[in-house]
């Protein structure tokens, strides 16, 4: 029987279910958006959403294709310069959770968005850190999505881009970094957790419908599997209507061509 | 201080300067840097922290020697390709990266608005930014000895802002998403900005983030001049032409060919929207 | 969050801690200020750029322990005589002060706000202040050697503001001349308001300066209650009172009989507006 | 034959004449903000003033009692944070001019304003230093304005609050601040300038019926006075009217108290 929702649908519920009514979110474009978006059109109507172009508090009723679409300042509760999202909000510890995508990440939640291959000579050119390496500092907690796959999840990243456990044992906490690092990493597979002493990830429960040889095999390292593996609930009707909705919202916006002046 | 974008530009940009033209998302003066491609600016040094496709089609037209940025894609659609050529493979130049992250990038132009020869940040931490980049490094805590990430201020030769609004005597209103025009304007030698309107009476708000006459270098009056970029209050991003952009500029000869088509051939703003408008026209 | 300013003060205020009542002449938190001495809060580590008419009545009515400031005078006006009382002669208690430049103390709370351990500023240069205040120091910078001036960052336990509005989710709008106070705010471990209104709907401006609900503490709706400094929009500053404020304050009887007819023996803003109109009616 | 002027009116007027039309002003409150609105109001219409509350380019048609008062936000063309106007303002190096009073002044133009006597135990505590410390060094130039007194004139300053020229001959431009310091010393009797080798100040010119004598009398060290003294031109009537127009509705305006509402 074919699950009647895309893998995509059920790591956006998933990370959506993370994040609770109240919380400050520092929001990136896309995954994050979508989940975030989701989490505040269901349980968590009192979600603050932080975009890094400088609003705080946007309500957005489509998601935004960049981090900076007028409808996130036009929903904002305020709208600042962006040296002070970064010095006055985030720096200052006023993030929740940081939400961060990534090219590659390794078994420490350390993550690649810079480049595959040598720096100076690289096979593919990333876009790049963004906000994301001082997010994974600060934030008291960073979420992280991604899909899984050996090409992403990776025994050794090409370049350090946004520090998650380094080299784990506790080897993060020496770096004074105020941030707890990444507490989640869901995939479309599956959620992964650090483990209390290694800080390793492991694998502590997987979609409906996927195996544990299925995780392995799309892990580049040997993917340690928790001892109680759960296996995470399916999204429920509102969730997948309300997702739909907001991505066929979103689809129609971002087709929609601006008419020009002539 | 009113002048034409096309004199503005002919007077004071120069090959080989540093040119920040900021905005973030929201803002990106579109228009100015068609007219600097138009114009034939070589061994640029680009300071942005988005390039986003202002900075692609800059790149892609050979304008640039070095590029300063903190994240440089199409936002929520993919790569900029012609950076990546650029990088890649040297096409049509090679290209001297100056990498940050948005944190870093922030407090450089902030250090430079105000005067500091570094700004700092507790970032980079962990990162493998600070090894490419020689420009960041740190400074002890005089009192807690902590070791606190420095990057060097910095101060464009010139810094192109587009806004909402200028009135007559040269005081420039911004509303909405600023991202770091401000701290880019007050960091640079010289300041550009065009304009969606020019008023008699800007009517801001009080405390509307307003760059004052004195600090303005010209300003030119480009309706629509932030296009396909947007300017609250008057015309949203076209999100279509971002996502269009990707097909555009994944292959040389089609971008030379819009480019060429688009910008080298029209004259302004103005004609280059009508290009578009006619191109729309034509394939549906 | 909205409580009435006599529940937010006991319930946050304690003796012994660090507070910033912050306004830059506008928007003094003075109501909140009469509030502390009512209630008897002794030992208080008071910050304050300029310690203004406040400050003199809660230095004299023996709140404070020490005092860090950058300008503590009656603007326009001459000395504050109870600030002077307590640094000349001790009384009633001696003052440990704590002194600054305002570019200093700027650059602390700014430091405060981000979370950086200390702020610097190309300043303090050729003055005797860094001799007698230890806490402004230097860093080397890391790129041309330069010798930067620095100081520690601010947290106060508690940052208290008057704004002029605020919204049933306790969003607050502050316009005008802020001086420090978004800054003071952000530094600050817990956030305490008055306003002059509470309203459905903030109508702020793009950009406007607000303090979103999750950063405040709480919130206490006082009318005038930034009296007689003033708040822009709502009433003029009282230039009269702070210029009569010189005979009230210049000797201790006068003061002490002053405070307590108008503070002590008043229960609340309004209550204090009424005895000095009461007063006014009776001496013209 | 008495003037039919006061000396405190001839300074302001001749600490007015040195402001010029599009120069960038940072004043202070009392003589530098009545001399620079003097100035507004005749030569000087584009002068812009900054005041260091937060105003840029205030027109008040009444002088300010306080650094802050409404008017001056309400005639600005921008009202900024406090903070940006000691980073992005002045100590980016944009103030053309600094206006700077004290209450002692030592030969080479440093200035007291924290305390008469031993700073732990002073005689008298002063305000402070305010943002004088950093308009010493960042404003392109300074103006000081004060009364000349054997007391406020004097050999050693009780406090180095504001650096003029530190120990002269040069010892300024050693420090690495970017402004050429006290340019002029405008007081009740008369004009000095630096001297160009010692920085010293000499007089070089005194204000009508005022005797070098007079000035020496007034100075707390052995002024030099310079070889072709020069007599500052009276009052013109428009000056006169102007500012005696102004501190009219000055006084009247500080004098209308708040009506209270009860």
């Amino acid at each position: 029987m074919t699950a009647p929702w895309t893998p995509d649908e059920m790591m956006t519920v998933a990370a959506a279910r993370l994040l609770w009514d109240g919380c400050v979110c520092f929001v990136g474009i896309g995954l994050p958006s979508a989940a975030a978006n989701l989490a505040r059109q269901t349980h968590a109507p009192d979600l603050v959403l932080i975009y890094e172009s400088g609003t705080l508090e946007s309500r957005p009723s489509v998601l935004p294709l960049s981090i900076g679409d007028g409808e996130l300042a036009a929903t904002a509760t305020s709208v600042i310069p962006l040296p002070e999202i970064f010095s006055y909000w985030l720096q200052s510890g006023r993030i929740d959770v940081g939400f961060l995508g990534a090219a590659q990440i390794d078994r420490f939640g350390n993550l690649n968005s810079t480049t595959i291959g040598d720096y100076h000579h690289p096979r593919t050119r990333l876009p790049g850190a963004g906000g994301a390496p001082e997010i994974a500092v600060h934030a008291r907690r960073t979420f992280v999505v991604l899909k899984q796959t050996a090409r992403t999840f990776v025994p050794k990243l090409d370049f350090c881009t946004s520090a998650g456990f380094l080299t784990g044992s506790g080897a993060r906490a020496t770096t004074g970094a105020p941030g707890l690092g990444p507490q989640v990493v869901i995939t479309d597979l599956g959620v992964m957790k650090p483990a209390p002493d290694t800080e390793e990830l492991e694998l502590v429960s997987r979609f409906e419908g996927v195996t544990t040889d299925q995780v392995r095999s799309a892990t580049g390292w040997d993917l340690r599997i928790a001892e109680r593996l759960e296996t995470v609930a399916p999204p429920t009707p509102d969730e997948l209507r309300i997702l739909r909705d907001l991505h066929a919202r979103t689809r129609a916006a971002h087709a929609r061509r601006v008419e020009l002046p002539c | 201080m009113l002048m034409d974008l096309k004199d503005a530009i002919a007077q004071h940009v120069e090959d080989g300067q540093t040119l920040a033209l900021e905005g973030f998302t929201h803002l990106i003066p579109f228009a100015a840097g068609h007219e600097i491609i138009r114009q034939g600016r070589r061994d640029l040094h680009l300071i942005r922290m988005t390039p986003d496709l202002i900075y692609d089609q800059m790149i892609g037209a050979g304008c640039a020697r070095a590029l300063t940025f903190s994240w440089g894609g199409n936002p929520g659609v993919g790569s900029l390709h012609r950076l990546r050529d650029a990088v890649e493979k040297g096409w049509p130049h090679p290209l001297e990266l100056h990498e940050h992250s948005h944190a870093g990038l922030a407090a450089a132009y902030t250090a430079g608005a105000s005067h500091l020869p570094f700004g700092m940040l507790r970032g980079y931490l962990g990162t493998d930014l600070a090894q490419v980049n020689p420009d960041i490094r740190s400074v002890a805590c005089p009192y807690t000895g902590e070791a606190i990430a420095t990057v060097p201020a910095l101060h464009p030769d010139i810094t192109i802002l587009h806004a909402q609004k200028a009135d007559r005597r040269g005081n420039v209103l911004l509303h909405g998403i600023v991202g770091a025009g401000k701290e880019a304007a007050l960091a640079a030698r010289k300041l550009l900005v065009t304009v969606e309107e020019v008023v008699e009476d800007l009517g801001a708000a009080p405390n509307a983030i307003i760059l004052p006459h004195w600090v303005v270098t010209a300003i030119s009056h480009v309706p629509w001049g932030a296009y396909p970029s947007y300017a609250q209050g008057y015309y949203e991003r076209d999100n279509a032409f971002y996502l269009d952009w990707d097909d555009i500029a994944r292959d040389r000869e089609t971008f030379l060919a819009w480019l060429d088509l688009h910008v080298m051939h029209t004259g302004d703003q103005a004609a280059f929207l009508r290009s578009l408008a006619r191109c729309a026209a034509e394939v549906p």
